[in-house]
């Protein structure tokens, strides 16, 4: 059922006008603070208001100006987008907490907080988008709105990675675009809509141009393996960014968009037959066991997070591209649940940086007992990725191996246990460090009046994003939890044509 | 008049105008090239007079002494304004061509393009 | 010679020739170009527009917009003049024309100063002042060239005469073959005349520097003013009466005028700024 | 008769353009330029066009001229070869 | 059938050509009142030109037949879609001169201002009467017109080197303007006609033929020059870069487009008639238009200086519009269409913001300007929105034709012309964004850079202005659609491959 409904297109904008009072008004600290909290709050509500017809099945929509006869600028907040959508707003907040705190006393904020606001309008632009056009144009935004993030230290060291990040993102955007413009003129339309768009009448040659393109395009961001060098580079940015990055914005967009060209450009029943999705998941697996491989390698904690990142990725890819309800459960699950894990490490190990000054592995022997809150707080995650029951990462994998078995993909449970060895492998050392490991030097002690190990605007959110973690993974099937919506969301992908989401 | 199947008069038309362009791009001097603009403009009507002209006409002014057949008075229009305009390039071009010999003391291309 | 332009004007003959040989022949009374709409002209002209000289008639009738944007053209052509910086010293050189094998600056010398022999640049608000204060400095004889009396006689003396001719021409433009623009260049060739012979300041009060910004323009004006009548009168922009030959003649004479006053000032201000 | 007019014309049209791109001596350029001209008025003169010829004769040949002699005699006078 | 409007047709030409006229007279007193003079003159012309727009959507093309000849006597005025190029044209014009204002201070003496902006209404006048001619000879005119005032505003800003490059400039120029005038005296030896429309019902009855095509090859050669396509740019960096910035931006966003109008409007007479076919022609124009991507783009990445850059670039924009008519698939005719506007707006942003930063900083070369973004944040960013939007990434207005070309491309089944379309244009990024660095993140390195201040509102509100709409036509893609979709499918029946 579709209703008419402004609120697709508000809540990009809240976020797009916050971006413009902090650009306009950002030099007092207490504006910039009170319209990004405001603006986070109401999109938060905005989303949420949202919810209760989601889960009935509601979808809302909103064209907002025609761009091509035909084609316009539209919105559209179906259940996977809503499930997409929650997940970014909320932690915008969370995020924006966080980044008060680390960012605080640093230069050219208003650029920062600005650039931050537009990345997650743009991040909710995506979710709603209800054209593949529409889908490219804030795809391509984000691409520019992270740039100056990235750059943020103006460091020769940031602009190459900045430099490197354009290029790999802007070259996937380029063949995203002609994997849009080559759908359009196959399938006459871009709606992304049940069951897919393009049909075997095109071709199956120009199909499978159609798809190495779009999958090239979004798999960029989402860090497919020969497409992920860009990732681990662009860890020079602040934290928050780097959080923003890793768990919200960027690479989530980029598998997202994986999910609906496969779901809502092609199809299920079109890619069945095609056969396309099973190189995609063959990838998809072997950048699962790749990634983990080569995180067991770093030293520097950011640096093996992202290669944990790019690993992850491919569990939302591999999800979607076995084609079963089950894995796609899995997959669309997978985007929360590696969101706030992730965003829990980040900030962890931004917190270290702050607090001890310290990058490394091999450098934080002990810290546990400088900073019991944050490490509980990042075992919890690391938890969570390595699978054990209770936590968010066990309902994917579960649902991830019942969804190879549907699919007969038996070989994916080898991978699934490989992955979760791994993510022990290379997680449990830095715990083992942090915990039994004594301390090579003393810690620096706490400032003066302080009760908790470092300023409360980094440690909520690190306690919140935990909890939340072990909140996913106890109440999976609690009417309006994200495993709700998520189920909603799948039951539209294998829907029979004509019925619709 | 023919010659080898060409009309002659609108070959020498073209000749004269290759001789302007020959003048416009391999003469280093900027006069000369200026004089062979001259020289293609110049061409260019007389093709334009020439492909007005009928055997044996008259000019199109309609008073006692001239009969038909007139020749076309467009072309001629066309030519009056044509040079009007020449004569407005050459005046600008020349305005450039002191100047640049104010700034550089050169107006030879190959002078110029050696300067830093 | 060098090769490369050959070939270049040979790349150019080569379909120009082969253009211009497949045209029908031009002196064929049957071409298009005699049976269109010249046609129409030389059978219907002379009623049409009231003009003899059927040149003048589409000149000033039937193209008549043509002309219009012709006399802006030149009128481009001045204000481009006038739009150049002004005021480099000139490089530092004999009488002219220079003798054989004087040499450029040399390469690499500083850039010629600015300045030179002009007054300093004029505040804002006396520009005409400093205009006219400079035309009235200037020397009496501007030209390197030293001009023998005997041409400054045969100049005065003849310069009446040839400018009486050039009004005879605007006058007579309907008739006979002659026009506007032919008197304009006569009047402008007069001016250069008396000022190579006679000094350019002699020749400038010809032109009084009050009138200038007015007159350079009166061509475009008259134009825009005849449109303007004739969308009055007939309702379409630059529309002649077609019964009233009077009228016809009248805004004709306007603009004949208008366009040898108008382009004479515009090429003597063109010779004028040229030899400053 | 005409025919003989036109071929001696169109010939002298041409040497004079050749000898104006030969000329290295720049006055002599233009006051040959100014001879073209003049030629070329007469041609435009004998196919009926007296129009163009008068105009042609006044600005092509006269203003044109004048303005190039100015400059020669504001810039230099030798081509350099 | 005509409504109140299409009376003002010959006047939105004759407007700014006599407010030319008597811009000298104007300013005799106040040579700075010449600025204020030429605004009043373009708002007026931009409201004629805005009713002469409303006249063509209510009621479709109509004509205005000067002197009351009918059309193939005199001269016909004929305003279809493609004329409606002159409302952005004059609105562009009215945008740019309130920046001319204060800029003009460190280009030239006051009393050298009323010639000056004699020349830009000049200018104006001649291409709005270039859009709107329906007969070839007067095109010629206008062309003169156009380009004569464009060589001399080049000269007006420096003296060596700017007039070398404005003579350089006038050369080629007269060439193609001669080339122009010999086709069309061809044109009219072989139909007797000189007005367009009768010139293409005659030429179907002449047939085709070598003097046919040579006409052709003549006018696309000369509106090739005046377009700066690749082989025959050469006149326009220099040019373009050594003109005062907002003659820069009328001469890179529009002056330019004279090339892509002239030759829609041969394609108008010669597809009317169908007497050439011109598949070949159309995939040279492909290949020269890629091929003026790929250089303009190669060019630009070497320069140091800011203008120079962006004067490379409008070759490869040309490059993008000559690509699309050349694809001759409707989306593809209709993004070069839509482009030549857009482009106009993105070029005239960038050189106003990089004229802006000239003019507070006195550097114009990327190795100088680093950090000028601290001290200028409103020009920066108005120069980072231009330069996003000419590389034809969204959210901009250079996204659009991006969009519309590359569709075009696949749906002529050019599939790799979309491709180079498309990653070509990120070729050229590589140059942005350095200059977006240097801008932004780098240190400066001179003071006068970090202490400069941010210009003066007369010129900052334009550049603002001008960089909001490029976003604002980012995303109401749609709307130059409306002016140009009926004419290419006019036009285009007649056209394909």
């Amino acid at each position: 059922m579709e209703v008419v409904d402004v609120r697709p297109i508000l809540a990009p904008f809240v976020s797009f006008l916050c971006a413009g009072l902090v650009f306009g008004f950002g030099r007092s600290i207490f504006w910039r603070r009170f319209f990004t909290f405001l603006a986070a709050f109401i999109k938060v509500a905005l989303v949420l208001s949202m919810l209760p017809g989601t889960l009935q099945g509601v979808v809302y929509v909103y064209q907002f100006v025609e761009f091509t006869p035909g084609i316009g600028i539209g919105f559209r907040a179906d259940a996977y987008g809503m499930f997409f959508a929650l997940v970014s707003s909320t932690l915008w907040v969370f995020t924006t907490i966080y980044a008060i705190g680390y960012m605080r006393g640093d230069r050219d904020r208003v650029r920062f907080f600005g650039f931050f606001a537009l990345c997650v309008s743009t991040t909710v632009g995506v979710a709603f988008a209800e054209n593949l056009l529409t889908f490219f144009l804030f795809y391509e935004t984000l691409t520019l709105c992270t740039y100056p993030l990235v750059v943020h230290a103006e460091t020769p060291e940031a602009l190459r990675a900045g430099r490197i990040y354009l290029t790999y993102t802007l070259i996937g955007g380029g063949f995203a675009l002609v994997g849009a413009v080559m759908t359009l003129n196959a399938a006459g339309t871009l709606t992304l809509a049940q069951p897919g768009i393009l049909g075997l009448e095109s071709g199956v040659a120009t199909l499978a141009v159609i798809f190495l393109c779009l999958i090239i395009g979004f798999g960029v961001k989402a860090a497919i393996m020969p497409l992920h060098g860009w990732l681990p580079i662009a860890m020079v940015a602040p934290t928050p960014v780097s959080a923003l990055l890793h768990a919200v914005a960027v690479v989530k967009v980029g598998a997202f968009g994986v999910t609906r060209v496969i779901y809502n450009v092609f199809g299920v029943e079109l890619l069945q037959q095609l056969g396309f999705a099973t190189p995609l998941a063959l990838l998809a697996g072997f950048t699962i066991v790749a990634a983990s491989t080569i995180a067991l390698t770093q030293d520097h904690l950011k640096r093996r997070l992202a290669y944990s990142t790019i690993s992850q990725l491919s569990y939302i890819v591999l999800g979607a591209a076995l084609l079963t309800p089950l894995a796609a459960t899995a997959a669309v699950l997978h985007i929360a649940n590696q969101a706030f894990a992730k965003i829990t490490m980040f900030f962890v190990v931004g917190a270290i940086t702050r607090t001890t000054g310290k990058k490394y592995v091999s450098e934080i022997d002990g810290i546990a007992a400088r900073m019991p809150w944050s490490m509980a707080a990042f075992t919890i995650a690391s938890l969570s990725f390595v699978g054990v029951p209770l936590t968010a990462g066990f309902i994917t994998k579960w649902y991830l191996a019942l969804g190879a078995l549907q699919a007969d993909a038996w070989w994916f449970v080898l991978v699934l246990i490989a992955s979760s060895l791994l993510n022990a492998g290379y997680f449990f050392p830095i715990l083992h460090r942090a915990y039994f490991r004594p301390a090579k030097e003393p810690w620096p002690p706490l400032e003066p009046g302080r009760r908790f190990e470092m300023p409360k605007t980094l440690l909520i959110p690190i306690v919140i994003c935990a909890a939340y973690v072990l909140l996913l993974g106890v109440t999976a099937e609690v009417p309006g939890m994200p495993f709700s919506v998520a189920q909603v969301a799948v039951e539209g992908f294998f829907a029979p044509p004509g019925i619709g989401p | 008049m023919l010659l080898f199947g060409l009309d002659l008069d609108y070959v020498a038309v073209v000749m004269l105008f290759c001789v302007g362009l020959y003048m416009l791009v391999a003469k280093s001097n900027l006069l000369k090239k200026l004089l062979g603009l001259n020289v293609m403009e110049t061409a260019v009507f007389a093709f334009i007079v020439t492909a007005g002209m009928v055997e044996g006409g008259d000019p199109p002014i309609m008073v006692a002494g001239t009969s038909a057949p007139f020749a076309s008075p467009i072309p001629h229009a066309m030519v009056l304004t044509g040079i009007v305009v020449a004569v407005s390039v050459t005046a600008v071009a020349l305005a450039l061509i002191v100047q640049i010999h104010a700034h550089f003391g050169t107006i030879e291309i190959d002078e110029l393009k050696e300067l830093p | 010679m060098r090769p490369w332009p050959l070939l270049l004007v040979l790349l150019v003959a080569l379909p120009l020739v082969a253009g211009v040989a497949t045209l029908p022949p031009h002196d064929a009374p049957d071409a298009p170009i005699h049976t269109q709409v010249g046609a129409r002209y030389l059978e219907r002209g002379v009623a049409e527009t009231g003009m003899k000289n059927l040149v003048t008639a589409v000149l000033l009738n039937y193209r008549g917009f043509d002309t219009f944007i012709e006399v802006v053209v030149i009128f481009t052509a001045l204000a481009a003049v006038l739009a150049l910086p002004k005021g480099s010293a000139p490089v530092p050189k004999g009488s002219a024309p220079v003798p054989k094998g004087s040499a450029p600056v040399p390469k690499g010398s500083a850039p010629v100063p600015k300045g030179g022999p002009q007054a300093p640049e004029p505040a804002a608000g006396s520009a005409a002042r400093a205009a006219r204060a400079r035309e009235e400095e200037r020397p009496e004889v501007a030209s390197d060239v030293p001009v023998s009396p005997v041409v400054r006689f045969v100049v005065r003396l003849l310069a009446p005469f040839i400018a009486m001719f050039a009004v005879a021409m605007l006058f007579r433009g309907h008739i006979t073959p002659g026009g506007g623009f032919q008197a304009a260049a006569v009047f402008a060739a007069v001016f250069i005349a008396l000022g190579l012979a006679l000094g350019q300041a002699r020749a400038a009060r010809l032109v009084p520097v009050d009138w200038r910004p007015w007159l350079q323009g009166v061509a475009p004006l008259a134009f825009a003013l005849v449109a303007w009548i004739g969308w009055r009168l007939t309702g379409a922009f630059l529309g002649y009466p077609s019964d009233d030959h009077t009228a016809q003649e009248a805004m004709g004479f306007v603009l004949e005028v208008a366009i040898a006053v108008g382009g004479g000032v515009i090429l003597a201000r063109v010779f004028l700024e040229m030899e400053t | 008769m005409s025919d003989l007019f036109d071929i001696v014309m169109l010939a002298l049209l041409i040497a004079t353009a050749i000898t104006v791109a030969r000329a290295r001596d720049l006055l002599a350029a233009v006051v040959i330029f100014s001879m073209y001209s003049l030629t070329m008025t007469l041609v435009w003169q004998h196919r009926g066009a007296p129009d163009v010829a008068m105009t042609e004769a006044a600005v092509g040949a006269g203003v044109t001229t004048v303005l190039f002699l100015i400059t020669i005699a504001r810039t230099t006078r030798r081509e350099k070869p | 059938m005509t409504g109140p409007w299409a009376e003002a047709l010959p006047w939105v030409i004759a407007l700014p050509l006599v407010g030319a006229a008597l811009t000298p007279a104007v300013a005799v007193r106040r040579p700075r009142a010449a600025g204020f003079w030429a605004w009043g003159v373009l708002l007026v012309t931009a409201v004629l030109a805005a009713g002469l727009v409303s006249e063509l959507l209510a009621r479709g093309p109509f004509s205005y037949e000067l002197g009351g000849w009918p059309a193939a006597y005199g001269i016909e005025l004929r305003f279809d879609h493609f004329s409606a190029w002159v409302l952005p044209l004059a609105l562009l014009f009215v945008v740019i001169v309130p920046f001319s204002w204060r800029y003009l201070d460190h280009v030239m003496p006051d009393e050298r201002r009323p010639p000056f902006y004699a020349l830009l209404l000049l200018n104006a006048g001649g291409m709005i009467g270039f859009c709107v001619t329906g007969d070839l000879f007067n095109l010629f005119v206008f062309t003169e017109v156009v380009s004569l005032s464009s060589y001399a505003l080049v000269a007006v800003g420096g003296r060596g080197l700017a007039a070398f490059a404005a003579l350089k400039y006038l050369f080629i120029g007269a060439v193609s303007s001669l080339l122009m005038l010999f086709a069309t005296a061809q044109l009219f030896v072989l139909t007797g006609s000189l007005n367009m429309a009768e010139v293409s019902l005659r030429l179907a009855e002449v047939g085709g033929g070598t003097a046919v095509m040579v006409a052709f090859a003549a006018y696309a050669v000369s509106f090739m020059v005046k377009a700066a396509m690749f082989p025959v740019h050469v006149w326009l960096p220099d040019a373009h870069a050594i003109a005062p910035s907002p003659v820069s931006a009328v001469l890179s966003g529009m002056v330019v487009k004279v090339g892509i109008v002239g030759m829609l409007r041969v394609y108008q007479i010669y597809y009317g008639a169908e007497v050439l076919e011109l598949g070949a022609f159309n995939l040279a124009l492909v290949w020269l238009g890629a091929v003026s991507i790929v250089m303009g783009a190669f060019f630009a990445i070497f320069q140091d200086d800011i203008k120079l850059m962006l004067a490379y670039s409008t070759i490869s924009n040309i490059g993008y519009i000559v690509l699309g008519l050349g694809l001759a698939s409707p989306y593809a005719v209709i993004g070069a269409s839509v482009h030549v506007f857009n482009h106009a707006l993105i070029k005239a942003t960038l050189f106003l913001a990089a004229g802006s930063i000239i003019h507070q900083t006195g550097f114009r070369t990327l190795s100088d300007l680093r950090g000028v973004a601290r001290a200028m944040p409103q020009t920066s960013a108005a120069m980072a929105i231009g330069a996003v939007s000419i590389v034809g990434l969204p959210p901009t207005a250079g996204f659009v034709c991006k969009w519309y070309i590359a569709l075009g491309a696949f749906e002529a089944n050019q599939a790799p012309f979309g491709f180079a379309l498309v990653f070509g244009a990120l070729f050229i990024f590589i140059y942005y964004i350095r200059m977006l660095n240097a801008f932004y993140f780098q240190k400066p390195v001179h003071a006068a850079v970090a202490q400069a201040s941010e210009t003066p509102w007369s010129m900052r509100g334009p550049v603002v202005l001008l960089a909001s709409l490029c976003l604002i036509l980012g995303v109401l893609g749609g709307i130059p659609l409306t002016f140009v979709e009926p004419a290419v499918l006019d036009l285009l029946p007649l056209w394909g491959p």
